[in-house]
């Protein structure tokens, strides 16, 4: 089962990174593009079969690791 | 004094404290594996920079978690000193020894330089041999070092006086220019409430001697290692 | 790939010629396996085999009595003093870098790196030579924003502090960039690793990473010019991991401190191939391997792509009998990966089993001794064009100009983004002295270090340009106190096939070796990039000196920056020489003339007069003369030094942006001293100005201030790059 | 319109970051995980209204600047 951990800089943290992706896009001519936020995701192919418990593992992992619940947020897909 | 420096994979200035620790102390600090548990008997505890685990996913995150930082942990807990510096500091931060976090620096750049420090507080153990409002200098060396933390925390730290230096320029301004990174409030280093843990980013360890190109760091080392006691033998 | 049968024709696609593949033919006595052509073509490819260049640098001088070790080891070791050793080397990773840029210089510093490490030594600094096309290119852009930032990322992720290097922006380079990268090592001088295996049944021992498909026929590829299907050519890129890196110094230097080791060596280009085929041909040994026991990151790995496979941060350990315990203790304490992959024979032969089968069997005296071996025809370059009329100088003007420029602007924005103090022992970051100064740990010793090529000088008269990168180098050394020891060599040129490319590669190399007898200052170590082209049109003559020197007191070292109320005194003849000036070409648009001379007895007459002024504490500040000429060598001291000065002299662009070589300009607190002493040793010399005040205040009556001269040498890489 | 664009190192380039990742979760006891593989997502507001000229235009952000082809490959998701 391949759960796929999608993390993000909370709202109200500055976000320099999406804002140079904004401006770059801007300069390359590309118009209309709002706000952009630049994320993290990290693949995780794990042994667990049953969702829910396959889900709590990453989850878990998340927290314990792969976001900083003081800057980030992080959600869970499995697939 | 007793010091231990903190080495995990991937760390790279365990021999600039070390150089720096000594000068100060006359004493050569104790390398501590990152798997060794026991820190007893130390008196200070050094998170050096470096990149530790590749710096890969966050600064910091995995080092933070590994064995040795329960045992650093507990060290605090007994009113144990702990300073951090750079990726020491990133550590700190993840482990959340000291509060909020060290983002990327805004100009998404690695920042290699010397800056400006203003040194906020002297009556703690690691910044007495320094002057009030005194400008020294530190070479920066870092990607991430852009201090966030929300705005109560922040506060909590001015309250309490718990922001050990803060980018300035040579005259002392805190402008946003002498901010590179880009941190909260100019914040370059910050004090547990106990003010004996510290974290900082720029590297005091790295002007400790003229032929460097300068001493500003040297009394940071010196302050602390009269603070926990002088080795010569009489101590 | 795997079901073509291996013929002539797969031959040519692996890039052997018909010449080449009926040795193999001949060698073998029958066809060989896909694994056995890999091996082959890697071997013979013009990055493994030197099989144009090889004829050419035979003739560098490569001996002195501080020569531990000179050319054909992983880098080259010099005594330094004090039982301990410098080992050193520069090499180019272009062809990866405009691919993938980042990846691209970032692999370049960790390969450097290992060959540094694998000889015993704690790598103590690097620095890099770097050549980018036109900046009004838009390409340019990219791949200097991806070059920087991927030696920062993996220099300073290794903990090595990056000191100093070079940078020059020619549209010649616009399809090709040059990325040259040197790492100085620091070793007791009685304990070097070599490469050479030995002990018949010996294991052989792989640590590092894991190997994947990553670069294979990556040498192939650096032997070969960028067409435009240069995409489609592209093996998968290498990506570096320079945590893996940092680890694998620290367990090899911690496996070194005992005796487990008999030979050692990195895998880099080629690499399992080339790692046990050097390692067993230097020894005269054979070798076994088996790649079943090669840890792999990926599934379903043939013998042919582990063979050929260039994963990075990996080596190759000879181990004495039973000291695979220890070894093995090491890498795990590091979380490397380690297996003993084979054993030393007595055949003569590689041999490589994988799964059961004999995937090749070589023999490795035939695979080297018949290498191939050119001696391709070369051209003399056409003398360039004369110069057209000089104008006149404007002098304030032209200086602004002239520093502002993208071969003379501030570099700062480069380095700023490179780690150069970890370690504790750097005296001299860059911008701070002609040559980086780096301490050694624990003495007073310390290294000066540089790099230094003007390819217009070489594309104008390949000889003379490259005795002058020789001397540029000496010359960086002895301005800041030390005595110049020995160089590393970065040849880059376009395709050998072609006789007016080869005609300048063995020009420069007479060049190179003119210069460095004359100079006392061998050759140890060096590289050689071919066919750097771009549809049909070579780079500009690039053959880049690393060079070394040392200091017995690191405390003597002088740096560049002048202070208020000293004498500026020029060392060396008034100059005159325009042709190939950067005045000429900035300001006149003109890329014409012979390169200036290159007169290598006032050159060592000039620098041994310096270096003992500088012993003896007369001079506060050096700064040799070199692009751009007199004017921009003071500018740079008073920038630098954050003073002002009074200048006094001629007012002609011959005399103020003239190249002429073997000068310096020195800051004494007694300019007519220095003068009558220079005088009695038969150095000219010339009081030029006084330093002091806010401005520079020219000979014509102009002033400038120092702010006017910082903002326009500070402007062009951010404008460049920030905006 | 927002456009989640995911970048991921191809299949068959070293990915360091992945490895670490999966060497730390399992230091930290967690058992079960196989191959970890790290990757951005880039999150753009896009004025465009239209589902398919706006994954067309995300496509061509992706291609020109957000992700590096030579190394990686991207995927655009609408939301
Ligand atoms: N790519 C680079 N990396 C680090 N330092 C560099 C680089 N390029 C230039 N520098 C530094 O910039 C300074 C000036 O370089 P250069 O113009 O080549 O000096 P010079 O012509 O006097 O030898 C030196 O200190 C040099 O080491
Ligand atoms: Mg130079």
């Amino acid at each position: 089962m391949k759960a796929v951990v999608t993390v993000m800089l909370k709202a109200g943290v500055l976000d320099p990174q999406g804002k140079a992706i904004g401006q770059a896009l801007a300069h390359l001519g590309f118009a209309g593009v709002g706000e952009v936020r630049a994320g993290k995701v990290i693949e995780l192919e794990l042994a667990e079969t049953d969702p829910v418990a396959a889900k709590n593992a990453a989850e878990s992992m998340a927290r314990k690791l792969l976001a900083n619940t003081v800057i980030e947020s992080f959600r869970v897909d499995l697939s | 004094m007793k010091a231990g420096i903190v080495v995990f994979p991937g760390i790279n200035r365990e021999r600039d404290i070390a150089i720096a620790l000594e000068r100060a102390s006359g004493r050569k600090p104790r390398m501590i594996w990152h798997r060794e548990t026991d820190l007893q008997s130390l008196d200070l505890i050094v998170i050096p920079g470096g990149f530790s685990y590749g710096d890969y996913l966050r600064c910091g995150a995995m080092a933070a978690q590994s064995p040795v930082m329960e045992s650093i942990r507990a060290h605090a807990a007994r009113g144990g000193h702990v300073l951090g510096v750079c990726n020491g500091f990133q550590i700190l931060a993840e482990a959340q020894l000291l509060p909020g976090a060290l983002l990327r620096n805004a100009s998404l750049r690695f920042l290699s330089m010397d800056c400006h420090l203003r040194v906020e507080r002297t009556d703690t153990d690691f910044t007495a041999h320094y002057q009030r409002g005194q400008v020294i200098r530190a070479p920066l060396a870092h990607g991430d070092g852009n201090y966030f933390a929300d705005d109560a925390t922040l506060d909590r730290l001015e309250g309490e006086g718990l922001v050990a230096f803060r980018y300035v320029e040579p005259d002392g301004a805190a402008t946003a220019k002498a901010n590179r990174n880009g941190s909260a409030r100019n914040i370059a280093g910050i004090l547990s409430p106990n003010r004996r843990i510290m974290g900082l980013m720029p590297h005091p360890e790295d002007l400790v001697d003229p032929l460097m190109g300068g001493t500003d760091g040297a009394p940071l080392f010196e302050g602390i290692s009269a603070a926990l006691g002088s080795d010569r033998p009489a101590a | 790939m795997t079901n073509k049968p291996v013929n002539q024709a797969l031959a040519a696609e692996f890039g052997l010629n018909a010449e080449e593949y009926a040795r193999v033919l001949d060698i073998m006595g029958r066809a060989p396996t896909l694994t056995e052509l890999g091996i082959f073509s890697v071997m013979w490819s013009e990055h493994c085999s030197y099989k144009s260049s090889r004829v050419w640098l035979r003739t560098l001088p490569t001996r002195a009595p501080w020569v531990i070790h000179g050319p054909g080891e992983n880098a080259g070791v010099v005594a330094i003093g004090e039982g301990l050793a410098a080992i050193f080397k520069m090499e180019s990773h272009n062809h990866p870098s405009f691919i993938e840029p980042y990846q691209g210089a970032a692999t370049g510093v960790g390969g450097i790196l290992r060959d540094v490490f694998t000889m015993g030594a704690r790598p103590v600094a690097n620095l890099n030579a770097l050549r980018f096309g036109d900046p009004k290119n838009p390409v340019t852009r990219r791949i200097v924003d991806g070059v920087v930032r991927g030696i920062g990322g993996y220099g300073n992720c290794v903990g090595v502090p990056t000191v100093g290097g070079e940078i020059n922006f020619h549209p010649a380079y616009d399809g090709n960039p040059l990325v040259n990268a040197m790492t100085v090592g620091i070793a007791p001088a009685d304990r070097i690793f070599l490469s050479a295996a030995a002990g018949i049944g010996n294991p052989v021992v792989y640590v590092g990473s894991k190997t994947g498909r990553d670069g294979i026929h990556g040498a192939t590829m650096a032997s070969a010019e960028f067409g435009a299907d240069a995409e489609s050519k592209r093996p998968t890129v290498q990506v570096g991991d320079p945590f893996v890196e940092k680890l694998l110094i620290e367990a090899c230097l911690e496996l070194m401190a005992t005796d487990a080791i008999v030979a050692i060596q990195d895998m880099g280009a080629a690499g399992l191939t080339s790692s046990s085929v050097e390692m067993a041909g230097k020894g005269g040994v054979g070798i076994e391997l088996d790649l079943d026991q090669v840890p792999q990151r990926e599934t379903g790995m043939s013998a042919y792509e582990m063979m050929l496979s260039e994963s990075q941060e990996r080596m190759l350990i000879v181990l004495r009998p039973g000291a695979e315990g220890t070894a093995r203790a090491i890498f795990e304490k590091w979380e490397l990966d380690f297996a003993v992959i084979g054993h030393l024979t007595d055949t003569g032969r590689i041999v490589v089993r994988h799964q059961g089968s004999v995937e090749a069997e070589i023999p490795l005296a035939p695979l080297a001794d018949q290498a191939p071996l050119y001696h391709r025809p070369t051209a003399p370059s056409p003398a360039p064009g004369p110069l057209g009329a000089i104008p006149a100088a404007r002098l304030g003007e032209d200086l602004v100009k002239l520093i502002g420029c993208p071969d003379l602007a501030s570099r700062a924005w480069v380095w700023d983004q490179y780690d150069s103090t970890v370690g504790g022992q750097t005296v001299k970051r860059p911008g701070a002295a002609d040559a980086a100064i780096v301490k050694v740990d624990g003495h007073r010793l310390a290294l000066a270090l540089t790099t230094d090529c003007t390819p217009r000088y070489v594309a104008a008269d390949p000889e003379a340009g490259a005795a002058q990168a020789v001397a540029e180098a000496w010359r960086n050394i002895t301005a800041t106190g030390a005595r110049p020891l020995a160089i590393t060599d970065n040849m880059n040129f376009g395709n050998p096939e072609k006789p007016l490319v080869m005609g300048q590669f063995a020009a420069a190399v007479a060049g190179i070796a003119r210069a460095c007898t004359a100079l006392d200052f061998p050759v140890v170590s060096g590289n050689v990039s071919l066919y750097n082209e771009t549809a049909g049109s070579p780079i500009l003559p690039t053959p880049a000196i690393g060079g070394l020197g040392v200091l017995e007191d690191a405390a003597r070292a002088v740096g560049l920056a002048a202070a208020p109320g000293q004498d500026l005194v020029l060392v060396g003849a008034d100059p005159s020489h325009l042709g190939q000036s950067l005045w000429l070409r900035e300001g006149a648009g003109q890329e014409a003339g012979a390169p200036p001379p290159v007169d290598l007895a006032a050159e060592r007459r000039h620098g041994d007069f310096v270096r003992a002024r500088i012993a003896s504490g007369e001079v506060r500040a050096c700064h040799d003369v070199s692009d751009g000429g007199l004017l921009v060598a003071v500018a740079e001291m008073l920038m630098a030094g954050n003073t002002g000065a009074v200048l006094a002299g001629p007012t002609d662009g011959g005399f103020w942006f003239g190249e002429d070589q073997a000068r310096y300009v020195v800051a004494v607190a007694d300019g007519a001293a220095l003068v009558a002493a220079a005088t009695g040793a038969g150095v000219p010399t010339r009081l030029v100005g006084r330093t002091g005040g806010e401005g520079l205040t020219l000979p014509d009556g102009a002033t400038i201030s120092l702010a006017t001269l910082r903002s326009a040498h500070e402007r062009f890489f951010p404008a460049l790059m920030e905006t």
